[in-house]
């Protein structure tokens, strides 16, 4: 689909909007419908649609192999890390009363830092199981 | 009128199951299967659980509908005719679901404020969760504070996922024709 | 959502439950196992879900407009659950491409005919 | 810090995975992946240690109180098996690296790895928790690392292997997600030793018998109990070696605590084994197992499904312990948990020398391994006889407290029918030696070399264990004794 002039265009305008769109679900997760999970999700999607129109190869060098690898596990040691912090700042694992002075505060920035882990493995996640289902359907073809 | 138009979501819920179940074609069955979790999103809708409703109509209609429909371009679209009588399979489906409808039946009357599941733990959560952790959807204060760890779980089962997956598809190619 | 309502959410939950536990088991093709194993997984959802609702109720979500919530922890159980449901499906479908790769097919019975009795020789993979 | 070990002995697994992911390097993950056991066993051991006494140790994650928190809750039983998971643990990870080596690329060992602490993690948070809904999480976290490192074997049937368990595995996952939705709806609480003090009050719902009924399969598929056993013989016989020997040590066992946990500790034995019959039904599946599996081990064609299908036939000693439902029942289950993980795991590690050098394990290609392995053939032969329960072995500790649990209670047809299965573990045990010393070896076989130093010395640790708890029961029985104690007690 690299030669259609509308869609790449529509598509680029698409993707702000998606990923602007990502950052609200994200934030407004306190407020509203919505989270990391879902954010996640919606990021990994506004880069699928990116590799549908520009082509896989284009979508790797945006986000290359290694950094989504590497993001995987990003994820995981932030949302596991707050815990430990809580563990060294004299709490039990993921208590985050004691992230700040003021435990309603401590709870708002321990939530953040927990949605946070939560959007970066997800999006990774579901972005390497994309890259790596249509990278193996290209070769299938090419057979 | 809301009883209604859930009542009609779920009977078309149900026919989309029993669609699957007929349909040989692989694409017509992934196609339903999304058609499937969009109605199963909306009933979640009527339920109040806006949050899980979001996340099955990204996860259910949309995700799995792509992982299917890229394993299917990998593979034949139509499914073979099963050889043997599947009447052990039916026996065990129903005993299940004989027992879901024992299970179920006396189970506290809908939407009793003094029921178990209204009346124990909850509470807590809907009258201090915002004083406690300033968070104003409660689905979000459970999912990420009191029951933070189960997310944390939830969150080492993608991270799973996605390293299996790695682990499985990614081209060896040197090591591979290596060993051939 | 009245009473009878919710006694219709049970028995199209059960059906579900039922269909899908049966195209998991009956059918020979992965790949439709694996939808029939998704819609077994969901079938619980409105298990837990359609308790959780009250009459009269709204969203968990804190505002000035309303005083009675449904109940939120069942909403956060089954956001678990589906995630755990998609991290399996992918899974499974990285394996069925695996097989599909290795036997050239992803019918059950297929399968199982090209593999004589279990014997120590290994099969190399293609 | 020592009041954080319940947490951290599962959380350090669960962190030590995503940094082996970024050191992405085989030899440092297997470094961090060493570590990481043995700090884990540590913990353990301390726990094992602090619980003998009968304290319960509770554990607030996120400093919430239960039942709105996620508790962690330890006693002697699941400090035992967690201590069990722990050591078996350790020893596979150091296993690994050699047996590895010869069985999956390079390129792919830190991604092996990485599924081995995500599924020691999984097992050690099914066995921490005391959160019904928490167990369902770290339950699949263990089971999709599980699917993973079978799916790694190197025969192309190690593919639909991982499948079928996939499937198998989550049809259980969901039947215990619907036991657990049911006890929720009717108790309103996800914390077990909540639900352990709300359910008497409506233990005559019908409601309550169908979530144990839908926790007890779901269960049960995962602990491989007759006839729900069909994913383990192909899962074991195709799965990598040192998967093979870790899956049989921990994974089944780790499953035959969360039920001994749910039905004395949650449901309670009054409601399980007095007003419902569970325990006649878990006796008669168990000596199923018992006869029909271990007669169906005797005419496999490959050493490893053959053990595969003993194991199953183990697993019978175990559930049959739980469900004669006296005290000496339990214990008899319990020790023999242990004493079968120690046993199974050995002789596993010790096929995967035979696999190491001959390349495979069926029947036609160790015709006079024992001759040039002696001390690999020696090994399993020790474990066989462990495996039958002869006396001076840990299984006759087992299945000596097996018999005596089947006569207090009455039954000597019980205890005729134990010994009498044990005699079937006889012949598939003979079949091992008469191969690998009554046969002559080919020339292939003949010019093989003794398994490698460092391998056969870990296999040799478990073998030698299988003999001193033979004779020192101080450890295994007395943990067995507190553990039995403190599941009969409950949580109150």
């Amino acid at each position: 689909m690299k030669d259609y002039l509308v869609l790449r265009v529509i598509a680029k305008l698409m993707i702000g909007f998606m990923l602007l769109f990502a950052l609200y679900v994200q934030f407004h997760g306190d407020f509203g419908p919505g989270g990391g999970f879902q954010a996640g999700v919606i990021v990994a999607a506004s880069i699928v649609l990116y590799a549908i129109i520009y082509g896989l190869d284009a979508a790797r060098t945006v986000i290359p192999d290694r950094v989504i690898e590497a993001l995987i596990a990003v994820g995981v040691l932030v949302f596991a890390g707050v815990g430990v912090a809580g563990l060294l700042l004299g709490g039990n694992y993921l208590d985050y009363f004691v992230l700040s002075g003021d435990p309603v505060h401590g709870q708002h920035r321990g939530i953040f830092w927990v949605e946070a882990g939560v959007l970066i493995t997800v999006f990774a996640v579901m972005l390497k199981v994309f890259y790596l289902f249509a990278s193996r359907g290209r070769e299938a073809d090419a057979e | 009128m809301e009883g209604v138009i859930a009542g009609a979501l779920l009977t078309m819920m149900a026919a989309a199951t029993v669609a699957i179940a007929v349909q040989r074609n692989l694409f017509a069955v992934v196609i339903l299967s999304g058609i499937y979790s969009f109605l199963m999103a909306t009933v979640l809708v009527a339920l109040d659980a806006v949050d899980v409703a979001m996340t099955e109509a990204a996860v259910g209609a949309g995700i799995s509908t792509v992982l299917l429909l890229s394993a299917l371009h990998l593979s034949r679209g139509e499914e073979v005719k099963p050889l043997h009588k599947p009447l052990l399979p039916l026996a065990v489906a129903v005993a299940t679901g004989g027992a879901l409808v024992y299970g179920t039946l006396d189970l506290p009357a809908f939407s009793d404020p003094q029921a178990a599941i209204h009346a124990h733990v909850a509470p807590r959560y809907i009258e201090q969760a915002y004083r406690e952790t300033g968070v104003e959807n409660i689905v979000t204060a459970v999912l990420a504070s009191y029951r933070g760890y189960d997310t944390l779980g939830e969150t080492t089962v993608v991270f799973t996922a996605g390293v299996g997956v790695i682990a499985l598809l990614r081209r060896r190619r040197r090591a591979e024709k290596a060993r051939a | 959502m009245t009473v009878i309502a919710a006694q219709f959410t049970y028995w199209v939950t059960i059906f579900i439950a039922i269909a899908g536990l049966y195209i998991v088991i009956a059918r020979g093709n992965l790949i439709k196992k694996l939808v029939g194993l998704s819609i077994f997984q969901t079938s619980v959802y409105l298990l837990y879900i359609a308790p959780g609702k009250l009459i009269g109720g709204t969203a968990p979500i804190y505002s000035v407009d309303f005083a009675i919530y449904s109940n939120p922890l069942p909403h956060v159980l089954i956001l678990t659950a589906i995630v755990v449901g998609v991290a399996t499906l992918a899974l499974g479908l990285a394996l069925v491409v695996r097989i599909r790769e290795a036997y050239g097919t992803i019918e059950e019975d297929e399968i199982l005919a090209q593999e004589a009795p279990p014997d120590a020789v290994a099969t190399p993979r293609p | 810090m020592t009041s954080h070990f319940p947490i951290l002995q599962v959380v350090l697994p669960l962190l030590a995975a995503p940094v082996m992911v970024l050191a992405r390097r085989a030899g440092i993950t297997w470094l961090i992946a060493v570590a990481m056991s043995a700090a884990v066993l540590g913990m353990a051991g301390w726990l094992f240690v602090q619980t003998g006494a009968g304290e319960t140790i509770s554990y607030a994650i996120g400093s919430w109180p239960p039942p709105w928190g996620i508790e962690y809750r330890i006693d002697a039983a699941n400090a035992y098996v967690m201590l069990l998971v722990a050591a078996i643990g350790l020893l596979v990870a150091l296993y690994s690296r050699a047996s590895i080596a010869a069985e999956i690329p390079a390129d792919q060992h830190y991604l092996f790895y990485t599924m081995f602490a995500l599924c020691l993690t999984g097992l050690l948070g099914m066995a921490a928790t005391g959160d019904a809904f928490n167990l369902f999480v770290f339950l699949e976290i263990a089971s999709l690392s599980t699917y993973v490192l079978i799916a790694l074997g190197r025969d192309r049937r190690a593919l639909v292997a991982a499948y079928q368990y996939l499937i198998t595995g989550t049809i259980g996952a969901s039947f215990i997600v619907i036991g657990v939705g049911l006890a929720y709806l009717e108790t309103g609480t996800l914390n077990l030793a909540d639900m352990a003090t709300r359910l008497p009050d409506v233990s005559d719902q019908r409601s309550v018998r169908a979530a144990l009924a839908f926790l007890t399969v779901g269960v049960s598929l995962k602990l491989a109990l007759f006839p729900l056993h069909l994913w383990l013989p192909n899962a074991y016989t195709y799965a990598p070696s040192a998967v093979a020997a870790f899956l049989a040590a921990t994974a089944t066992k780790v499953a035959v605590y969360v039920l001994m946990r749910l039905y004395y500790s949650v449901f309670g034995a009054k409601l399980v084994f007095e007003e419902l019959a569970v325990g006649r039904v878990l006796i008669a599946l168990s000596l199923a197992a018992m006869v029909i599996a271990s007669a169906v081990a005797i005419f496999q064609r490959d050493v490893k499904r053959m053990f595969a299908y003993s194991s199953i036939a183990q697993v019978g000693y175990i559930t049959l312990g739980i469900g004669i439902a006296s005290e000496t029942g339990l214990i008899a289950g319990i020790v023999h948990l242990f004493n079968h993980a120690l046993t199974k795991g050995a002789i596993f590690m010790l096929l995967g020398c035979i696999a190491l050098r001959a390349g495979g394990v069926g029947f036609d290609r160790i015709a006079g391994i024992g001759r040039v392995m002696p001390l690999t053939s020696f090994g399993i032969v020790i474990g066989g006889l462990s495996l039958i329960g002869v006396p001076g072995t840990a299984g006759f500790v087992s299945k000596w407290y097996l018999v005596v649990a089947a006569l207090e209670q009455g039954a000597l047809w019980l205890a005729v029918l134990v010994v009498a299965s044990s005699l079937l573990a006889i012949v598939y045990v003979w079949r091992f030696v008469e191969a690998a010393y009554f046969n002559a070896p080919s020339a292939h076989i003949a010019a093989l070399k003794e398994a490698p130093a460092g391998m056969l010395a870990l296999s040799w640790v478990m073998i030698a264990a299988c003999i001193y708890f033979g004779l020192d029961t101080r450890l295994t029985l007395g943990g067995a004794t507190d553990a039995a104690g403190a599941l009969m007690r409950g949580w109150p």
